[in-house]
Parts: C-alpha cells; structure tokens; sequence
C-alpha cells in the first residue's frame, strides 16, 4: 500500500508542476512563432494548401523520414521478438472458429470503399487533410477487417516486404536526386504548380503517396506478424 | 556526389530499405552491406573532418532546401563531427567483429540483427549531428527502438525482461523530453536550436527552470545517471556482445551530448552544473561499488561502464575549459576501451549461461589472446599510466585542482582505488587460477580478433602518445563551449 | 469563456497523463502499465495540439472559400510534431506488447514483480 | 641519443625481447637477460651526471635527470639488479612462465630507474604505476594463498598511488606545474594547512612502499610469497624507492615550521622497527622472518631520515645502502636453502652447515652486519643513528631503537641457528652446496658488507654528495674514501684509529675462518632422533628438534601485542565495507517498475528543490 | 464559440471517464475497449481544435490499430488481472545474493 501512496505524491508533486508550467502558456493566443511563416509562405512557394503537410514533407521532411525509419524499425523489432523457427507440418490457424456471416458480408462491402476512402486521403494528402500516415493507417484498418473475418484471408510477407522496401527506396531516392542536383537534402526540385489542383506542390505528392504505401504495408505487417504468432492451442510449447 | 553530413543519415537509411530485398536475393549480401556503409561513412568523415579543420570553420547543411530557423539543418563541427566520425569508425571496427558472430541464428534473424544494428550506429550519429532539439527526439526514438528490439534478440535469455524494463524508463524518458520540447517551443517559438540558444535570456526563470529539468532528466535516463540507470545493467548483459559494446560506445555518448549541448549551449544556466557534479559523483560511486560484489562478469562491465559515465558527468560538471577537454577525452577513452572490454569479454564468457566469474578461471591458456586483449582493456580503463585512461583521469584531476574541488578528486581516486581491486581480481582469476568449468570454449574468428587488435593499438597508441587525439579533442572542446560562434555559424547559413 | 477552455483542454491533457503515469507505476499487471503508457501519450498529444490552438482561428488548409475571408490560421506546427509522436507512439506500444506477450509465454505470469530474474 | 632514453630504451626493450625470446629460443634467455643488465651498469655508471631532457608529452612539460641523490639509489638498483639477475637465472631453473616472469623483472628495474631519474612528478607518478603493476604480476607468480596476497598488495600500493597522485594534482593546481625545480621553491608559498596535507599524502604514497606501521600489511605475504629472486630485489631496492620519497618531501617539501612531520614520522618509523622486530622473532619460516626484519630495518632508515640532523640523514642513507646489501645477501641464502633443502620451515629443516657451507658464511657475516655487531657495516650505521638521536635529544626514540636492535639480534641468532646449526635431520642428507651462480651474488655481497665495516668512506662519498641535493652542504671535512674517520668525530682526538681497526677486522676473519674449518671436519654427526628418553619409544616421525618453539617464553611476554595484530582491523574493516556494499546493491531490485518509480521521485524532488534552490 | 461549451463538456467528462475506468477495471478487454474509448474522445477533441490531420490520424491509429494490438496481446496472455497480492510479496524477499 505504500507504494501507491508513494506514487499518489510523486505524482501530486509532478502534476502541481505541469499545472503550474502550463497555465503560464496563454491558452488560444497569437504568439509570434515559425508558424505564423509557414502558414504565409507555403500556398505562395510550394503551391500547397494543407500547410501542415507542407510542414511535414518538406521544411521539416527530414522528420519525416526519420518517422518512417522508426516505424520500418518497429515492423523490423516486432518481426524479430516474436520470430519462431517454423516446425514442420505447422499450419498457421489464425482464429478459432469463422466470424458470423454478418461480419463477413458486411466486410466484403466495406473491404473495397475502405480501400478507396484510404487512396483518396493519401493521394490528396496536400489538399485535404489528412496524408500518408492518415491513408496508410486506414488501408492497414481495411486489412485487419479482412483478416479477423476470414480465417483463409493471407496476407503475403513477401508482398509487404517489397512493397515497404520500394517505397521507402523512393523516398529516400527523392531525397537524393536533390542531393545531386547540388542543391540540398529533399530538396522540392519538380514545378510546383497551381494552388488546389492535383500536382501542386512538387515532390510533396509524391513523397507523401510513398510514404503512404509504406505506412499501410508496414502497419499491416505488424498487425499479422502479431495475429500469426498467437495460435491459441500452439501456446504453450515453448 | 558531393560529400555532406546528411550522407551520413541518408545513406544508411537506404541501406536499411533495401536490406530485406537484398536479403531475398542471396543471403550473406545483408551481411556485407552496414560493413559498406559504415566503411563510406568513415572515409567521409575523414574527408569532412580534414576539410572543417583546415579551413577552420562549421559545415552547416540545410535540408529540403529551407533556411535555419524554418528548416531542419545539420551541423558538422569540430564536437560533433568528432563524435560523428568516432561513432562511424568505431561501428565499423564493430562490424567486422560481428560479421559471423553467432552463425547459428538462422537468417531471417540476422537480416533484420544487420538492419537494427545499422540503424542504432545511424540514430545516434543523428542524435550528434542534428541542429533541431525535435529532430534530435526523432533519432533519440530511433536508437530506443532498435535498442529495444535488439536487447531483446536472444530467445534462450532474458532478453525481453531486460527490453521492457529499458522500454518502459526509455518512454518516460521521451514524454519528459517531449514535454521540454513543447514547454520551449511555446517559450521561444521555434525549434532550431541555434534560433534557442539565440532567444532563451527572454524566457521567464521559472519556466527555463522547468524545462532544463525537465531535459535534464530526459537526456540523464539515456546517459545513466544515478537514479535513472535501473535499466543498463539489465541490457548490457541481456544484448548480444557487440550491441554492448555498441551502447557503452556510442548510445550512451549521445545521451550524455544531448544533456551537454542543451545545458551549454541552449541555457546559459550556469546554476545546474553543480548538480551535475553532484549526481555525477553518485553514479560513479554507486556504480563502482556495485561492480565491486559482482558476481557475473557482463554486469560487472555493465556498472563499471556506468561508473566511467558517472565519471563524464562530473567533467562536464566542473565546467570550466580543462574540464570539458578532460570530458571529451573520457568519453573518447571510453567508448574505445570498453568496446574492447565488451567484445573480448563476450569471448570469454561465450557459451557460459550463467556468466559469472567462475567460467573465466584459467581461461588465459585456453584463450591467450583474447584474455591478453581483456587485461590490456582492463589495466588502460583502471588508468595505468602506458595507456590511454591514464591521460584522461590526469587531465580531469588536473582540472578539478584548478577550480580547488578537493572533494572530488579524493571520490574519484577513491572509487580508482576500488576500480582496480574488481579489475585485477578479474585478470587474477584469467591467469593464476586453474580452469574447472568444462564449457566448451569459442575461439575467436579471425576478423573478430583483428577488430579487437585495431582497438588495442589505439589504445596504446594514445596511451603513449597523447598528442594524436588531444589536437581534435581541444578544437571540440572551443567548439561546444563557444556558444556564440555555434549561433552565429548556423544561422548566417546560406545568407550569402 | 477563453478561461474555461483553458482548465478544459489543458486540465484533459495533464489529468490524463496523470492517470497514466498512476496506471504505469502503480499498476501489477503488465498490459496495464502499457495501457498507462499509451495513456500518458494520449494526454501528451492532446497538450501539443491544445497549445496550438488559437480563439476562433480555422484550420491551417487554404480551401478556396478560406482564402477570401483571411481568418486567422491554427498554429499549424505543433500539429505537425503531433503527427509523428502518434505515430512514435504506436510503434513503441507495439514494441512494448510485444514484449508482454513473450514475457507471458516465458515466464507465465503477467505480474512485474514476479519478472526478476535480472537483479542486483 | 641521451643516455637516459638509452637506459630505459634498453630495459624496457630488452624486457619486451627478452619475452619474445624466450617463446621461440629459450636457451638464449639467460644469457641475454645477464648481459642487458651488465650494459645497463655500464651505461648507468659511465653516464656522466649532468645529461638532462626536457620535452613535452600530452601538454604537459617533462624533465630527466640524474642528481646525485638519485645516482647514489641507482647504485642500489643497478647492481642489486644486476646481482639478482645473474641469481635469478639459476634459481628459476626449471620453472614455468619464465619469459612473463624476466619481462616484468626487467619492467621493474626500469620503472624504478625511471622514479629515480624523474624530475618531475607526471613522470615519477607515471614510472610508479608501472612499478607498480610489474611488482604485482610477480607477486602473484607461483606460491599459495595467492589471492589473498596478490589483493593486499594490489589495494595497499593502488591506495599508496592514488593518494600520491592527489598530493601532485593539488600541487600541480597551486603551483601551475609539475616540475620538481619550481615546485620547491614555491612551495612555501601555499597555506600551511594544504602544505599539511599534500605532505601527509605524499607520506601515505611513499609510507605504503617502505612498509610503515599502519601500511605495511601487505609487506610480509608480498616479501616471502613471491620468488626469492626478486624478492632480494624487492626488498632491496623496491623499498628504497619509498625511501628516496620520503627524503624527497620531508627536505624540500615540509617546511622547518611544521616539525611536527618530521616528529610523526619518526615515532611511526620507531613502533614499527619494535614491532615488527618482535613479530619477526616469533616467526617459524624463515621467509616471513626475514619479510619482517626488513620492515624493521627500513623503519631504522625512516627514522634517520627523519631525524633531520645532519648526522641522522647520513645514518639513514648509509644503513638504506647496507640493508641492501645484507637483506640482499640473506634472502638469497634463504633462496638457496629453499631449493635445495625444499622448505625453509626452521622447525624442519636444521643443520645445514655441512652440506652448503658457502650458503652459511655469506649468511653469518650478513647477520652480523645485520644485528650491527662491531666490525662490519652495520656498526657503523648504528652506532652513527644513536649518536645522531641522542645529539637531537629524542631519548625516548633511542630507546625504542636500542630495544629492537637488540630483539634484532634474537631474531637473527634464530634464523642462522635454525637453518644452519644444530642437529642433523635425517631426511635432508641429500641436500648439495648451492650451484655457482647463485653463489657468486651472495659472496659477493657478503665481501660488499664486509668492505663497509672497515671503509665505510667508500660508501659514505656519493652519500655526502647526495645530501648535497637534500639540502644540507655543510660537510664533514677530509673524508677519505677508506678512512672510519666519522666514528670518532665527537671525540676530537686523531689517533689514528683506522689501523686499530684493520687489525681487529683480520683477528676477526681468521677466527672466523678457523671456527667453521675446525667445526666443520671434527663435527660429531647426531641425528635428532637417538635422544635417551627415559623408557619411551621415539617414533621417527615425531619432531624432537628443540626449534619448535624456540622463543617461547618471550612469545609469552608479549602475547598482549599478538592478541589483536593490525591486520584483523584490516580484514574488519574489509568485511564491514562489503556488507555494506551488498546493501547498496538491494537498489537494483530488479522490478522495473521500481526504477521508473526511482525516476519519477527523482524528477519530483528536482523540480521541488529547482525552484527553490537553484533560484531559476 | 459559445456552443462548443456543451461539447467540450461532454468530451472531456466522457475522455477522463474512460481513462479512469480503463486503470481501475479488473478485466482487461474492458480497460483496452476503454482505451480506444480515450483515443476516440481525443480524436474529437481534435477537431474541435480545428486540427482534422490530428483527429484523422488519432482516430486511424489511436482507436482502430492501438486497440487491435491491445487485443491480440489479451488473447495471448490474460484477459483477468490476475496475482494476488499476498503471493508475490513472500516470493520476492528469498533469493541470496550472489
């Protein structure tokens, strides 16, 4: 019991702190910061109308990359802490018994607009909100409907493999040709067209369309890496 | 191509891409390629360290094509090119040892070892190079990730125990770091850290206090501090050889730059340098002590590594110029010596899965030269004088005696005193006991001992010529005390 | 009106990382004291956006109507960080489960104070 | 090229070769690792004394030179060394790890060549460590409880070096330098109370390797535990290194205000010459015996340094230069015993004087200079620290001294008697004569011990001169190198004593030839065994040599001192600390969670004392 | 901004609710379902942040994926919070020092 009171004061003590540090910052106030910058310059240079993912792909696209590479590390970490040797004959059973019909006819609808609603958002990612990440993730969502309604449904390692790996070669690639073309590290080098049209923005689009397929790829990497591992009956043998 | 700092991130993150498809097509190739990189990466940083010391100034490289303070810029300076390219040499040296380290981990396994391996080198040469405290978050997240993922490796050990432990004090560590970073950023309104160092006099006292807190124990949780090291000895044992070797050397010398560059040159506040003396000097006793009783000798190396890092602290602690030329001279020691330590030691205690003191009895017949390395390690990071800890320990009392710190010279000769006793009682029991035990003995592959021998002769080279390193660590040492020239330098970047 | 929603949102976010650093500390089990990590991002994330935040400004995206009125515009940089500290977030969770789950499968117990096979 | 990077370019790499030699031609190594030290003499004497080097290493600006005093220790060293070796090379036949074992010989010599050509305090210190752990590795090279033994030396000299180097780094930080020259001249400048304090480290650093009281612990394992060979050395010169420390600070570094030092030191110096005289008497082995005398004896050399009188300081050094020589003889006649009888237990071995009669001359002519009785060596140093306590009037110290000279020489009959004398065992009829190169040292030495008695001007000239460096010039005038003129300086008259003294020295040297001759031939041959008891059977393997315990009752007039020795508060001590210790592990209990509770406290009590301390 | 009162209100009651109940529940599939609840509650708080990338991106990830994860762990250890106190307390004072 005097651990938890322990912790109740440490975090009393924590928690006046923050309370008093915070409610020094004026809530909903204008403060002359990088903002203000980035919301001026980024419709006018990079021709891109959703300013935070001007932010996030290109002045601070070095972020991004190193996002991306924690995100392939986790897939890369996750992969080894739950890698077993396969024994042989051993067939990988993911659920016990199928999911009701309902489940899986709603599924088979959804499936396919999912997919869509997940192209859209990465594919206008400096448009609307929404990008990369955002669109990834709901493919990865798309997936794992799949995947918990039908007990057959695989998802091929090799194909993530591939597809992870391509796209974060175009990224980097990206970054790179800037390199060459003397100027700098991902470096905007393509026109940047018009405000609110398809191919504003330069490399922007692009970049953000590799990182989309990456983040889906590798997001439904991770989920199967964990659902394959946990064959109920196969638990306890090692 | 031209050569520039972000080839030293760049680079290896492609090569971490292409790795799996690499690995599909023949096996051994994901093998070779850190080797290449790290090989690239040290011959440019022999290149970029020549080029900023003959013309004597700071290579800052912009990137995506934005000014300072709007985009994210890495600096190449004496500092932090030094420790640059120390991390990429010493990676490779590392490299070389593990290139068969283990073969019987099957190749799924060390395809994805190689790819955590290159990525934990790359963060925290990230963390080094970085000029923007939220970018040095992102390479900060970098090396936990991989230095999670890769303590626990092992099935047959308690890898995973020793992981979580590191995962859960590693995520406080980044809340408090992101908690800093968003507390700064509503203070200064920028996140360069230059355009920091430039704006942080106008920030009210108690908020500074707060977030140099709040840093202070973020960045100590990565560099070992007295009450923040629960996790290390844990994962030093628990990691595979090299990977140890790995976080003495590098990971925990980016935890500790990241403490210095944001006490040195973000805050001009001079009051938490004595706490850092203060903590210091605990770490370091605490840590030694422990080692002292030890019964396993991975841990009893996790500690010591500990101690010396107690031992940084309070360099960086006192100050003053001797002080910080003393720091960075340890550091340096540091990471060469108990790499040493911890490759030729994996070696002794290979097969052993208890590890403990008694499978190295008389181990000096049946491994000369892998022992004959251990006590070579053993005796330069005690200090004795023909190697190269001796240097360091000297320079640092000699700056402790400057500033009259009496206390502190008499603690860290006493824990010396008490560092030599668990050293030579180690080395005792390689040469003048009989050998019991009957694990069954490895013997080093021969690029192994060829790694380990590039370490040795560095560490007597420097031992009996200290000259060679002092001429670079002195330009560091200007380099991270003189704030002014840092700012100037990264934000007049592509003014011209 | 300014000052309640002040205490709301920044009161939110510190309540809840409160909560879970209650969670990851106290807490025996270890799938709570991940949840009490997850937790303490949660409030992390919603305090970075909350600081972003201006009085009736719009979102930083120049949709064609917002370019004539000229509202003011959301901060949109803490936004960005956001983004990858979520995304940070969920790979170290992810990490973490998968540590709990071979944790379970090693030492069949969830408890952390049975997990100690590493000490002194 | 300098002569001095030529020494130690030549020790230091001979060492190096000599291991690498003995891995692939090892009949070579003898051969070789007696001619490297005979060029080291010749390079070392025919030096002249003015070479000097000055360069710069790591920023730090280093100085060799040989002073006179320096010179007159390298005598010690170089031919003590020279001597050991040549000993060495037969007494390590047969053994294992010899290539290890001449390395760090080798390594030994250098360093303690290197302390005494230092000039500066980086390069003493730097010489030191390696001395340090060169001893080491021959401490723990053979023999039994080597841990125990190796981890006292190890903590003993690592404390004595670590103290020494905090005593140079608080100079280095009032003085601004390293070099010995500027150093002493601004030494006075400094407040008295660090003046106190870097002479106390400087005296622990230096105390610990001349085996004063509270920190000659680790003196009597390391001297009998490790090889004779070295040990001869070890004794000899490796403890005079301490010495030339000593002298070092208590002239240049102690200001005449605090004599206090000086008087501490002395009385330290005393109690340990009593006790561990009185140890050394009880003591059955003849190794841990003569471990013991030499702690005694360098506790004579300690207060003769610190008596501060001229006279004193000449005591000191002339009986630092003679302990040499007859320690140096006696340990190897030790040696000598040991490997051809096999043990040096007195209460077994006896009556040795038939079978290794050379052995038994250089040992009883060391022992009588050893005891300081009239015609050899060790008269003259003590007769000259008695007359130098009394004319400073520190009676009580006379006393002391006076008391364990004479319990000297209980020990000393014990170890000739015992080894040598007596009764016959059985089972040491096959012991032979020690081989020639054994020999040859001892002799030797012995002839060295006898020279001193009668000419002890020889050696008191490059005395006179190295007192020159410590400070007192004011000589004593027309010291021929042969003449005894010192003895009768307090008596004023000149009779000319020299020739009185030639002649009781051949009385005494043919007596001493007839005795052994006759003694020798006409010596009725009894074993211990057929002594008429009164109806009892002895068997054979019961012990009836009457060595047993052969100081009994004085061990039971001091059996006060034996209760509670010094080292049962050291093993105290120890055994506190690491409960202790194993407290401070019970930190790290092993739940993660703990330590995030560790790190949540630790944040809460900064930012509680940030506010408030630090005044952010 | 006067009717954002009424929303907020309820955001915050209902986010700060989840959290509790997702640390004091025994059953963990309850607390992880509580979690996602938190996410969602944040996700909304989001928006009416006017930050949509944020609230997308927490919805996507903090509801959907986060809890998934949670889940499959559930089923691969246990669903009850099991260990009672009295067991773990003796077992851990044993074990010597070594």
């Amino acid at each position: 019991m005097i651990k938890q009171f322990f912790v109740i004061l440490i975090l009393s003590i924590v928690g006046y702190f923050l309370v008093d540090a915070f409610f020094k910052v004026p809530f909903g106030e204008k403060r002359d910061n990088v903002g203000n910058y980035y919301i001026e310059k980024s419709p006018v240079d990079l021709k891109v109308s959703n300013s935070v993912t001007a932010i996030v792909v290109n002045y601070r696209g070095f972020d991004t990359l190193g996002e991306v590479t924690v995100l392939f590390l986790a897939a890369t970490g996750l992969g080894s802490i739950m890698y077993r040797r396969k024994q042989k004959g051993e067939k990988e059973v993911r659920a016990k018994n199928p999911s009701s019909r309902i489940i899986q006819i709603g599924s088979q609808i959804l499936f396919p607009m999912i997919i869509l609603l997940g192209g859209y958002v990465f594919i206008h990612g400096h448009l609307s909100p929404g990008g990369g990440f955002q669109g990834g993730a709901i493919i990865a969502t798309a997936s794992l409907l799949m995947l918990i309604s039908y007990r057959k449904f695989k998802v091929s390692h090799n194909a993530i493999t591939w597809i992870e790996s391509i796209a974060g070669v175009v990224f980097a690639s990206l970054g790179f040709i800037g390199l060459v073309l003397g100027r700098t590290f991902l470096e905007n080098f393509l026109p940047t067209g018009e405000l609110n049209d398809l191919l504003s923005g330069g490399i922007i689009g692009i970049i953000y369309i590799a990182v989309g397929f990456k983040v889906a790829s590798e997001l439904t990497g991770v989920i199967d890496t964990v659902l394959l591992n946990n064959r109920p009956e196969a638990q306890k043998e090692n | 191509m031209v050569i520039s700092p972000v080839q030293y991130i760049a680079i290896p993150l492609m090569a971490a891409f292409l790795i799996p498809l690499f690995g599909k097509l023949n096996k051994d190739l994901a093998r070779i390629i850190p080797g290449l990189v790290l090989l690239y990466l040290s011959y440019i940083s022999v290149v970029l360290m020549n080029q900023i010391i003959s013309s004597n100034t700071i290579i800052v490289e912009i990137i995506a094509g934005w000014r300072p303070p709007w985009g994210i810029n890495l600096v190449f300076s004496p500092l932090t090119g030094f420790l640059a390219s120390m991390f990429s040499m010493l990676g490779f040296v590392i490299w070389m040892y593990t290139y068969n380290f283990k073969p019987e981990v099957d190749n799924a396994q060390k395809q994805k070892f190689y790819v955590l391996f290159m990525m934990l080198i790359t963060g925290a040469t990230g963390i080094v190079l970085t000029g923007d405290i939220f970018n040095l978050f992102v390479f900060l997240e970098i090396t936990a990730i991989s230095a999670y993922s890769l303590t626990a490796f092992y099935r047959e050990r308690d890898g995973a125990e020793a992981a979580f432990k590191y995962l859960l004090i590693g995520s406080f560590s980044s809340t408090l770091i992101l908690l800093a970073i968003l507390l700064l950023y509503t203070q200064v309104g920028t996140l360069n850290m230059a355009e920091i160092a430039l704006k942080m006099p106008g920030v009210d006292p108690f908020m500074k206090g707060v977030i140099l807190i709040l840093f202070f124990v973020g960045f100590g949780i990565e560099s070992e501090l007295f009450p923040l090291n629960g996790w290390s000895p844990d994962v030093y044992t628990q990691a595979p050889g090299p990977i140890g070797a790995i976080f003495a050397g590098m990971v925990v010398k980016a935890g500790i730059y990241g403490l210095v560059r944001v006490v040195f040159t973000l805050f001009d506040v001079k009051e938490i340098l004595p706490l850092l003396v203060i903590i210091g000097m605990i770490t370091m006793a605490v840590a030694e002590v422990i080692a002292l009783r030890q019964g396993k000798l991975k841990r009893m190396l996790a500690y010591s590594s500990i101690g010396q890092m107690g031992l940084v602290a309070v360099a960086f602690g006192i100050g003053t110029h001797d002080s910080v030329f003393a720091a960075i001279f340890l550091m340096f020691n540091h990471a060469i010596i108990k790499g040493m330590l911890f490759l030729s030691g994996t070696y002794l205690v290979y097969n052993s899965t208890e590890k403990t003191l008694d499978d190295v009895d008389g181990i000096g017949k049946h491994l000369p030269f892998t022992s004959f390395l251990f006590a070579l390690g053993a005796l330069a990071i005690v200090g004795m004088p023909p190697f190269a800890g001796f240097w360091s320990k000297l320079y640092l009392l000699m700056a402790a005696a400057d500033v009259r710190l009496m206390t502190v010279i008499a603690i860290i000769l006493v824990v010396s005193v008490i560092e030599i006793v668990y050293y030579f009682r180690v080395i005792h029991r390689i040469y003048f006991r009989e050998r019991i035990s009957t694990i069954e003995l490895k013997i080093p592959s021969f690029n192994a001992k060829l790694a380990m021998f590039i370490l040795a002769i560095i560490i007597v080279a420097v031992g009996v010529y200290p000259d060679l390193i002092s001429g670079f660590i002195e330009r560091a040492t200007t380099d991270l005390l003189d704030k002014q020239s840092y700012i100037q330098s990264v934000l007049s970047v592509g003014l011209k | 009106m300014n000052e309640f929603l002040t205490i709301s949102f920044y009161g939110t976010a510190i309540v809840l990382m409160l909560i879970g650093l209650y969670a990851a500390l106290a807490k025996k089990n270890l799938l709570k004291i991940v949840i009490g990590l997850s937790i303490i991002d949660s409030g992390l994330h919603l305090l970075f956006v909350a600081v972003g935040f201006i009085s009736n400004g719009t979102a930083p995206i120049f949709s064609p109507e917002v370019l004539e009125s000229a509202q003011q515009m959301v901060d949109p940089v803490p936004q960005a960080l956001v983004l990858t500290a979520i995304v940070i977030g969920f790979a170290t969770t992810a990490v973490a489960l998968a540590l709990v789950i071979r944790l379970y499968k090693h030492h069949n117990t969830a408890a952390i104070d049975e997990i100690k096979n590493l000490k002194w | 090229m300098n002569s001095l990077i030529l020494l130690l370019i030549l020790v230091f790499g001979g060492a190096l070769f000599s291991y690498l030699l003995n891995k692939f031609l090892p009949i070579l190594r003898d051969g070789f690792v007696v001619l490297l030290m005979l060029l080291v003499n010749y390079v070392f004497f025919t030096m002249d004394s003015s070479t000097q080097i000055d360069f710069e290493m790591g920023g730090i600006h280093l100085q060799w030179a040989f002073t006179s005093a320096a010179f007159l220790f390298g005598i010690i060293v170089s031919i003590l060394g020279l001597l050991s070796i040549i000993y060495s090379t037969a007494y390590m036949k047969g053994k294992d790890r010899l290539g290890y074992f001449y390395m760090n010989f080798l390594f030994s010599i250098g360093s303690m060549l290197g302390i005494l050509m230092s000039r500066d305090l980086i390069s003493l210190f730097f010489f030191w460590e390696i001395m340090t752990w060169s001893s080491y590795f021959i401490v723990i090279y053979s023999g039994k409880d080597v841990d125990k033994r190796g981890l006292k030396y190890i903590v003993f000299s690592a404390i004595g070096a670590y103290s020494m180097l905090m005593a140079i780094v608080i100079i280095y930080g009032f003085t601004g330098s390293f070099l010995l020259t500027d150093i002493f001249d601004s030494i006075f400048a400094i407040k008295a109370s660090y003046q106190l304090a870097i002479a106390i480290l400087l005296m622990i650093g230096f105390g610990v390797k001349s085996a004063l009281m509270p920190l000659h612990v680790w003196a009597p394992g390391a001297y009998s535990g490790s090889p004779m060979s070295f040990t001869a050395l070890f004794s000899g010169a490796l403890s005079k290194m301490g010495v030339f420390g000593f002298a070092l600070v208590l002239f240049n570094l102690v200001s005449n205000q605090n004599w206090l030092v000086n008087e501490v030191i002395a009385w330290l110096a005393a109690i340990t010459a009593v006790l561990a005289t009185f140890y050394a008497v009880i003591q059955s082995d003849a190794k841990k015996l003569l471990a013991y005398s030499s702690i005694a004896q360098l506790g004579y050399i300690v207060i003769g340094l610190a008596s501060g009188t001229y006279l004193g300081v000449m005591a000191g050094l002339f009986l630092a230069v003679l302990h040499a020589v007859f320690k140096g003889t006696l340990f190897m006649a030790v040696g000598a015993v040991e490997r051809q009888a096999g043990t040096t237990d007195m209460t077994k071995v006896s009556g040795l004087i038939r079978k290794m009669p050379w052995t038994f001359t250089a040992s009883l002519i060391s022992i009588i200079a050893l005891a300081g009785i009239p015609p050899l060596g060790g008269f003259v140093g003590k007769w000259m620290l008695y007359e130098a306590l009394i004319t400073s009037d520190h009676y009580y110290l006379v006393i002391m001294v006076f008391l364990s000279s004479t319990a000297a020489f209980l020990y000393s009959y014990r170890i000739l008697f015992g080894l040598f004398l007596g009764q016959e065992e059985p089972e040491f009829a096959h012991v032979k004569e020690a081989p020639l190169p054994m020999l040859i040292p001892m002799l030797l030495l012995s002839g060295i011990s006898v020279l001193s008695g009668t000419f002890p001007g020889f050696i008191l000239e490059p005395i006179q001169d190295a007192m020159v460096v410590f400070g007192f010039d004011s000589r004593i005038p027309n010291i021929e190198w042969w003449q005894l003129t010192v003895l009768f300086n307090s008596w004023g008259d000149k009779v000319v004593l020299q020739n009185v003294m030639i002649a009781i020295m051949g009385v005494f040297l043919i007596a001493l030839a007839f005795i052994t001759i006759k003694g020798y031939r006409k010596q009725r041959y009894v074993t211990t065994k057929d002594i008429s008891s009164s109806g009892e059977i002895i068997q054979p393997e019961d012990n009836m040599t009457f060595q047993i315990d052969f100081y009994k009752p004085f061990e039971r007039a001091i059996w006060p001192l034996l209760k509670r020795r010094i080292d049962d508060y050291y093993t105290d001590l120890g055994n506190g600390l690491e409960a202790l210790f194993d407290l401070v592990r019970r930190i790290y209990n092993g739940n993660g969670q703990f330590y995030a509770i560790y790190v949540m406290a630790f944040l809460a009590l900064l930012l509680i004392a940030g506010t408030k301390y630090f005044g952010f | 901004m006067i009717w954002l009162v009424i929303p907020v209100i309820v955001l915050v009651m209902m986010t700060i609710g989840a959290a509790i109940y997702a640390v004091v529940s025994k059953n963990l599939l309850y607390a992880v379902v509580s979690t996602g609840v938190v996410s969602l509650g944040l996700s909304l708080m989001f928006f009416i942040l006017q930050a949509p990338d944020v609230a997308l991106t927490e919805a996507a990830i903090g509801v959907a994926l986060t809890t998934i994860i949670f889940i499959i762990t559930i089923r691969n250890t246990t669903i009850k919070e099991c260990c009672d106190e009295k067991k773990s307390k003796i077992e851990s004072k044993k074990g010597e020092l070594k």
